[in-house]
């Protein structure tokens, strides 16, 4: 699976996607981030951690207890800042 | 009769103003956002978005306000990627009988496009340094009173 | 910065956004408001005024609005004379830093607009009858909102 | 003194303007309006004797009680309905 990247979060990862194995899901929002905080930078750990971080499955917002599948599209970034 | 459009390259304003004008002859107020970028100390903006989510985002916004006030037309068109300072980032327009409808609908999608729709801005200060845009307090709490008990729906 | 118009001739909504938008940096938001003659049963309206005292009183309500809040630009341009449907009949635009002060400001003036500002509106009706417009209770509350002690000032 | 009309009472009264004998002056808008009534037909009279008629001094609508002198300007109207 990619997961996707936005903003400072890519910046700090240095990528626009991150690969994450399939055989380790299904996990929840909130244990997803917890293992994708760990193959990064320190500073993108802290980023990701953030709690303020949205993660968006299939391009809509989800809570932290949401659990995702290997065919998803998961993407997570910091608060928006639109207009 | 709802628009939602990412534009990369500036906007026209006179064109998006004269498309939106129509012949409904239902419609009698057309109230129009226009978003510029400010340049306290910035040289300029580049926005980023999620794409297909970002488009997917607004054109729910701009149904939900459907649901709350009659509309006839809504469009929204933002920019994508890097503007000078002075050029217009965001357009929203709303169309309706009254203008109490047409005002709080279009204040409602600006708003939630604030906050809640995948764009992420970094300026390009004086110095020649990218920073990513916090978001501002006010903005979420403005988003925020569209939510309550006590949210401005008719007026 | 601050401008009345009253036109005989249609509004060129174009032109008057275009001289609108400036290079003032200072800008970040400008809310629009256009009203429209809706085609609801009726075939034109005409619009009378009262010359010397509409333009002093549209002048005077822009400078309560830059009282209450930090407003960069405005300007109002009203039609006079005859009108067929769906014409532009009023554009109101207001220029500020931020949007809250930009929405509330233009639709302060629109509210005032309606009732305290000397035109007087007549309709053709489908039967090619001439009859004044009475005015909306609803517009008279919405011009009351801003004088109370729970005014709409400064979100 | 000319005293200008709008509107509704000006289509009553047919025409644009009543002149009004200096010399009764100066009243207060009240009085001006009830003598004025009394210049035109009946439906000018209820029409301008309705509650809800302004009256513009130079320029600047006035209660009831503001006392008109022989150079002002004077507009009587109905309730306005821009926009």
């Amino acid at each position: 699976m990619n997961i996707l990247l936005f903003a400072q979060l890519r910046d700090y990862y240095g990528a626009s996607s991150v690969t994450f194995p399939d055989d380790e899901l299904p996990l929840t929002v909130d244990e997803l981030r917890s293992s994708l905080a760990g193959l990064g930078s320190e500073e993108f750990r802290q980023a990701l951690l953030e709690p303020n971080v949205f993660c968006a499955v299939n391009q809509k917002v989800v809570e932290p207890k949401y659990i995702v599948q290997a065919d998803d599209e998961v993407g997570f970034f910091p608060p928006m800042t639109g207009g | 009769m709802f628009e939602v459009e990412l534009s990369a390259t500036e906007l026209d304003l006179s064109a998006l103003n004269q498309r939106f004008m129509g012949t409904d002859e239902s419609i009698g107020a057309v109230v129009s956002f226009t978003g510029i970028v400010r340049g306290n100390g910035i040289q300029a903006i580049e926005v980023e978005h999620y794409p297909g989510m970002t488009e997917s985002v607004l054109s729910k916004k701009i149904e939900s306000a459907a649901k709350r006030w009659p509309l006839r037309k809504a469009s929204i068109v933002h920019r994508i990627g890097s503007l000078p300072v002075s050029e217009p980032i965001v357009w929203v327009s709303v169309a309706s009988a009254h203008r109490a409808a047409a005002f709080l609908a279009c204040e409602f999608l600006m708003d939630f496009l604030k906050v809640d729709a995948p764009f992420w801005k970094k300026e390009l200060d004086a110095n020649g340094v990218w920073k990513w845009v916090e978001v501002r307090s006010q903005d979420q709490d403005r988003a925020n009173r569209w939510m309550g008990r006590y949210a401005p729906t008719q007026a």
